[in-house]
């Protein structure tokens, strides 16, 4: 009975230790500041989610590792692409390593979930690349410092009906509520420019034929309007050029693909010539673009895609922002400096409104022959929410 | 069931188990116990398919699916239409997964064997492309969002969701330990052995299938309202096949037949994905799948078998033939 | 007019290779009994492999070969390794299939890294025909040539050859083929093999109506290829075709005509079968 | 009144008919042995008669109800009951619950979902009593596949009679039993209820003598005689084609 006691005893120490072992318990400079980052290193945004990352790392590399003289602490989790663990990974950030802010994620699921909670707990969330309007109308610590994905659709519609000269177009999206926001933003400009949508169609995810959709669209509008996603794009790209559709293509946002010269390159000259929103171009000639190209190429040995450099700008208005609130300001004063916060950026000028939408400048470019995203326009578009709704302008 | 001294042993494992992890919120920080609710969570579902999977042998892939009917009823009733109190919320969704669960019970049990699991997978991935296409009620690709803590008329911190999440898995496995150990419940292992025998001693085998299936439905439902309430989201992607087949692994990590070797399997899979994609978020798939084959390799029947043989082996120094009932 | 045409041509060029990959599904399960989850892996591990290697060496048909057999010697690494002790035991089968098909994907991603790969269209069949306002590539013909041709081979080896007899025997009674002395042992490697050969081969030119391949090819290529199973029957060349080209026309008609309600054919073919001819169109009862 | 009338009762797989014509009755207490050549679908007809198989012709009363329609559980709580050729028993199961499971087939406890399987205590003590008549009380705890083939014979009569069936189907009880073993089960069948009717089928010819009163001799589909055993053995036509081959 005795040998069964001792038995009993280590079963129960070994459980113990099983459940409390944490790997958090790393002790951490008292005074230090700590930014939070949320990034989808795993899941279907992987090949992006890293991009946004190393693009934060180069930020927090630039700051010198201190925050007027505090030392910074940028400790970054992986969301996986999936709302569940992002849930787990911010609940963790927030509670247990008492971030001040968060930067990220991508994944347009992950941002909507976390912000109930970001309220909740007082914690800004400065998303990348951009939020969606139900989270941003209903979240009231999410900042999208990127405007939202109609925001960034809606230049692309302008431009293609009043530079472009198109009157009608027909539209095939990823059947993903970021596909239909992004959609609907195009259209809204479009629209506002007299142009007009013929026919709308949802592919299914995982869809990897997508003649049956390029082909009901008929070639009867003069553009092809696409937002397909990350791999979609390949199988997209290759039919689109396969078919010899006469429709060029234009795409609210490129989806993570033809903004960035190194998807181009598999993708090969199916590309040229489409038209595309991205969040941000290593050839846009802004301030401290040049320096940030390069402290990328440094370290990683490849061009900034626009989600690295979406990821660079957010990790800089995180740090900003705590600069412009002190560091030992409270968290409503923190969001006070975000709302109220300046700054010039790899985005252009960039300012938050008061419905937390930034105003930036979007480059649209076309894929040259040579594979390379050339911005042939800019624009800045104003979001401003109007009894529940936003309302989107361009500022002249 | 003489009950001696060995007897009371055998229990003993299951106490200091559920002792610790009453105490567990005193020491681990807020992302294990948020794992530890996942656990109790999806180890509940793991257990209702058990009831089906490993005490009938009808292999169903479309849990997830019946966990999912049941969440988004709730999330449906709950940001659609405001109707939050739990103790209405809660009886109707179950509700809701029972029937899908009639209904598809009525389909599938055409079948057995593989095909059941065929047909059952078919009908998993429809419900989650209902819930993928219907952008107006489920909110499309996004699902439903910003799902409150259940409102019982107390307000939760994450640690009083964890208890109660505890709580609720406790009662629903004890009642399931019941209903297994029922005659009823006997039933289904005599069709699980040998089903034409049954029938010839005046069962009605399809009946008994039947209502095991809804019963295992409303099961999951169960788990699917408390995941809902505890992620505060539901997406198509968590109802679809590849969550089906998690739940299936868990069952048969944990060991098929045993009951609460669901929750074992369970707790073992997040375990691992948990520290593991601590250390190497890029190679957990590897890891994971590595499990299984050595979980197939090492431990086959599953894992609570082994550690009832174990423990039998611990509290009697001659073995004793190992009792995966108990525990 | 030509909407369609195109429409179901695209959808007979994926499901030709559809057929390649469940062919060898069907046959595996239905000589060995074996739920072979990884088959899907196997089209992924070919077409990775067997494209680069086209992309390297400019010959397709070479490409086609590496693809196909490291295939083959992964299948024959799992069969070898693990499967031969589980035969039967389904669940078992499923259990290491399904984690392989994590290892094998997980290993791409290692070795390929994240981003999608483009299939190989040799230049020689780079040319393309013109359907109407659209123009349709000579590669993609070539490829719904291959499938078709291959449908009567495979038929023609099941129907018509002593190792097809055989086989044909071991899927009936594998008991009493034992008892008049054929050995399955060997014959059930050989199909294993050969069956993740094909697929391999599947993956290399697949990739091209696939619009590339990626690291979930494995998930969705199974799942696509159970569908299949089902539809045909178990063990039917000529079920697998009928149910592939079935499945592919009509999930391309339904993304032409019905936009998102595409993503119900698989799921509702499967179920329809399955309640109305449980062994599938060509299966035997 | 009898227990069970068959009339022109007929089975076919597909072309293949195995049943042609069989009709006869069974009177309450009768203990009547079902001879005939292999294959000539004694168990078909059992299988028929039970309902695990249904007839492609004829009909079948019990107690005086049509149940040629009725599916095998029905029949079961009409009071039919059967045993297998093949032991067919729950080799995962004790004993104990394998004769408890069989006593719950008929029983309305069977759909009780709360209640312990092994509370009921009259349920409990027929089980010992069934497991004492066929002295196995003290392996009651063993699994059933730890049993010799003998014991799982006795295991598999007591499956069938613990429902307390008023029609009691047997086919080939004493299939691989030894001379001991089979006395043992003669007596077993012997001390059941008065009223329980019995149909056995059975090789042996003085198992069935020592058992049977009445003979019925199917011959490829048909009953082909009907009567007491010195009857059927004074047949010509049987002797002919049948006991010619048996006898020894």
């Amino acid at each position: 009975m005795k040998g069964f006691v001792r038995k009993q005893v280590v079963v129960f120490a070994v459980l113990v230790l099983a459940l409390s072992v944490s790997p958090f318990s790393s002790a951490q400079a008292a005074d230090a500041i700590k930014i939070g980052g949320l990034f989808e290193l795993t899941g279907f945004l992987a090949p992006i989610g890293k991009d946004a990352r190393q693009g934060a790392m180069v930020a927090i590399e630039q700051a010198g590792g201190t925050l007027m003289g505090r030392p910074l602490e940028f400790i970054t989790e992986d969301s996986a692409t999936d709302v569940p663990t992002s849930m787990d990974k911010m609940r963790k950030l927030v509670e247990v390593n008492k971030v001040r802010i968060i930067v990220g994620p991508i994944f347009g699921g992950s941002q909507d979930a976390m912000g109930g909670y970001a309220d909740k707990m007082r914690v800004p969330v400065i998303t990348i690349p951009s939020g969606q309007n139900s989270n941003i109308l209903k979240n009231k610590w999410t900042f999208s410092a990127a405007g939202t994905d109609e925001s960034n659709g809606y230049p692309m519609g302008v431009y293609a009906a009043e530079k472009l000269g198109y009157k009608t177009a027909t539209t095939i999206g990823s059947d993903f509520e970021a596909g239909h926001e992004f959609i609907r933003g195009f259209a809204l400009g479009f629209e506002s420019k007299g142009g007009k949508i013929l026919q709308q169609q949802w592919y299914p995810p995982g869809t990897t034929n997508m003649i049956p959709y390029l082909v009901a669209a008929k070639n009867k509008a003069d553009c092809l309007v696409t937002w397909w996603p990350g791999r979609d794009a390949f199988a997209g790209f290759k039919q689109y050029q396969e078919l010899n559709i006469k429709m060029p293509i234009v795409q609210p946002e490129d989806g993570g693909i033809t903004g960035n010269p190194v998807a181009n390159k598999h993708l090969g000259n199916a590309v040229v010539g489409a038209h595309s929103t991205v969040l941000y171009s290593y050839l846009a000639k802004t301030t401290g673009n040049k320096e940030f190209v390069a402290a990328y190429k440094k370290k990683y040995g490849v061009l900034p895609s626009p989600l690295a450099g979406a990821g660079y700008v957010s990790t800089q208005i995180a740090m900003e922002a705590i600069k412009k609130a002190g560091p030992d300001s409270s968290q409503k004063e923190l969001k006070k400096a975000l709302i109220g916060l300046k700054m010039d950026t790899i985005h252009g000028p960039l300012n938050f409104n008061q419905w937390r939408i930034a105003t930036y400048t979007t480059p649209i470019v076309k894929i040259s022959p040579e594979l390379v995203p050339e911005i042939v326009a800019q624009y800045r578009v104003i979001s401003e929410v109007v009894n529940g709704k936003i309302k989107y302008s361009l500022e002249d | 069931m003489k009950f001696n001294k060995g007897q009371l042993l055998v229990f003993t494992p299951a106490a200091v188990l559920v002792i610790i992890l009453v105490v567990a919120p005193a020491w681990v920080d807020i992302s294990i116990l948020s794992l530890l609710t996942k656990i109790l969570i999806f180890g509940l579902l793991a257990m209702s398919l058990d009831v089906v999977f490993g005490y009938i042998g009808l292999w169903s892939f479309c849990h997830a699916a019946l966990f999912g009917v049941a969440a988004y009823a709730n999330g449906i009733l709950i940001s659609r239409f405001d109707i939050t109190n739990f103790f209405l919320v809660a009886p109707l969704s179950i509700l809701a997964a029972a029937v899908a669960a009639a209904f598809l019970a009525w389909i599938a049990l055409r079948m057995s064997g593989i095909y059941f699991l065929l047909i059952t997978l078919a009908l998993g991935q429809m419900i989650f492309s209902v819930a993928f296409v219907w952008r107006k009620i489920t909110g499309g690709s996004q699902g439903l969002i910003n799902i409150p803590y259940p409102d019982i008329g107390i307000d939760f911190s994450s640690a009083g969701f964890y208890y109660f999440t505890l709580i609720i898995t406790l009662l629903c496995g004890i009642a399931l330990h019941r209903f297994l150990k029922s005659p009823f419940g006997y039933s289904l292992q005599g069709i699980r052995e040998n089903e034409t025998r049954m029938i010839a001693l005046g069962f009605n085998t399809w009946r008994h299938k039947f209502i095991a299936f809804v019963v295992s439905g409303a099961f999951a439902g169960m788990a699917g309202i408390l995941y809902t309430h505890y992620n505060g989201i539901i997406m198509p992607r968590g109802v679809d096949m590849a969550a089906s087949g998690l739940i299936v692994i868990m069952v048969l990590i944990g060991g098929a037949g045993t009951l609460w070797g669901g929750l074992i399997g369970a707790g073992v899979i997040y375990m691992l994905s948990y520290y593991v994609s601590l250390v190497t978020p890029e190679r957990w798939p590897l890891i994971l799948g590595a499990c299984f084959v050595a979980a197939v390799i090492f431990a086959r029947g599953g894992i609570y078998p082994q550690l009832c043989r174990l423990w039998n082996r611990v509290i009697t120094p001659k073995s004793g033939p190992a009792n995966p009932e108990e525990g | 007019m030509d909407v369609a045409i195109v429409s179901i041509l695209s959808g007979i060029s994926s499901g030709v290779v559809l057929f390649l990959v469940a062919a060898g599904l069907s046959f595996v399960l239905g000589l060995m009994g074996i739920v072979n989850i990884a088959h899907g892996a196997m089209v992924m591990t070919g077409a990775y492999a067997g494209i680069n290697v086209a992309k390297a060496s400019g010959s397709l048909i070479l490409g086609g070969l590496a693809g196909a057999l490291l295939s083959g010697l992964v299948a024959l690494l799992l069969e070898r390794g693990f499967l031969r002790n589980l035969y039967k035991l389904h669940l078992e089968q499923i259990l290491v299939t399904f984690g392989f098909v994590y290892i094998i994907a997980n290993i791409h991603l290692w070795v390929y890294g994240a981003w999608p790969l483009s299939a190989y269209v040799p230049p020689s069949l780079s040319g393309s025909v013109t359907i109407g306002q659209f123009s349709f590539s000579v590669f993609r013909i070539v490829i719904i040539v291959i499938g078709i041709v291959f449908c009567p081979i495979l038929w023609w080896v099941q129907d018509r050859t002593k190792i097809g007899a055989i086989i044909r025997a071991g899927m009936d009674d594998p008991e009493m083929a034992a008892v008049i002395g054929i050995n399955l042992r060997p014959i059930n490697i050989a199909v294993f093999f050969t069956a993740a050969c094909i697929a391999g081969f599947a993956g290399v030119i697949g990739a091209f109506p696939l619009g590339g391949v990626n690291l979930g090819l494995g998930q969705e290529m199974i799942f696509m290829a159970i569908a299949v199973v089902v539809v045909g029957g178990v063990g039917s060349i000529q079920g697998a075709f009928t149910g592939a080209l079935l499945i592919g026309v009509c999930t391309s008609l339904a993304g032409t005509y019905l936009s998102k309600a595409a993503i119900f054919v698989p799921y509702f073919l499967m179920i329809a079968i399955l309640i109305f001819r449980p062994q599938g169109l060509f299966g035997k009862s | 009144m009898e227990v069970m009338k068959v009339k022109s009762l007929a089975k076919s797989f597909g072309g293949l008919s195995v049943l042609t014509d069989v009709s006869f009755e069974l009177k309450a207490g009768e203990k009547v042995a079902l001879i005939g050549p292999n294959g000539a679908g004694k168990t078909t007809l059992i299988n028929v008669l039970n309902g695990l198989l249904s007839p492609s012709k004829g009909t079948i009363h019990l107690l005086g109800k049509n149940v040629t329609k009725r599916p095998p559980y029905d029949r079961v709580g009409l009071g039919l009951a059967r045993s297998f050729q093949v032991s067919s028993l729950f080799p995962g199961l004790s004993l104990f619950e394998n004769v408890l499971m069989a006593l719950t087939g008929v029983q309305k406890t069977r759909y009780r979902m709360l209640r312990s399987f092994v509370s009921f205590r009259d349920n409990n003590q027929r089980v010992r009593e069934l497991l004492k008549s066929i002295d196995l009380l003290d392996k009651q705890d063993l699994l059933v596949n730890e049993l010799s083939h003998g014991e799982k014979r006795r295991l598999e009569i007591v499956l069938s009679i613990s429902s307390r069936p008023k029609l009691l189907l047997l086919d080939e009880p004493n299939a691989g039993l030894d001379g001991a073993e089979t006395a043992g089960l003669i007596n077993f069948i012997e001390d059941l209820p008065e009223d329980t009717t019995t149909l056995v089928v059975a090789h042996d010819i003085d198992f069935i003598y020592r058992l049977c009163s009445r003979v019925l001799v199917l011959y490829y589909g048909k009953i082909i005689a009907d009567g007491s055993c010195e009857e059927i053995q004074a047949d010509q036509k049987v002797r002919s084609i049948y006991l010619g081959t048996e006898i020894k």
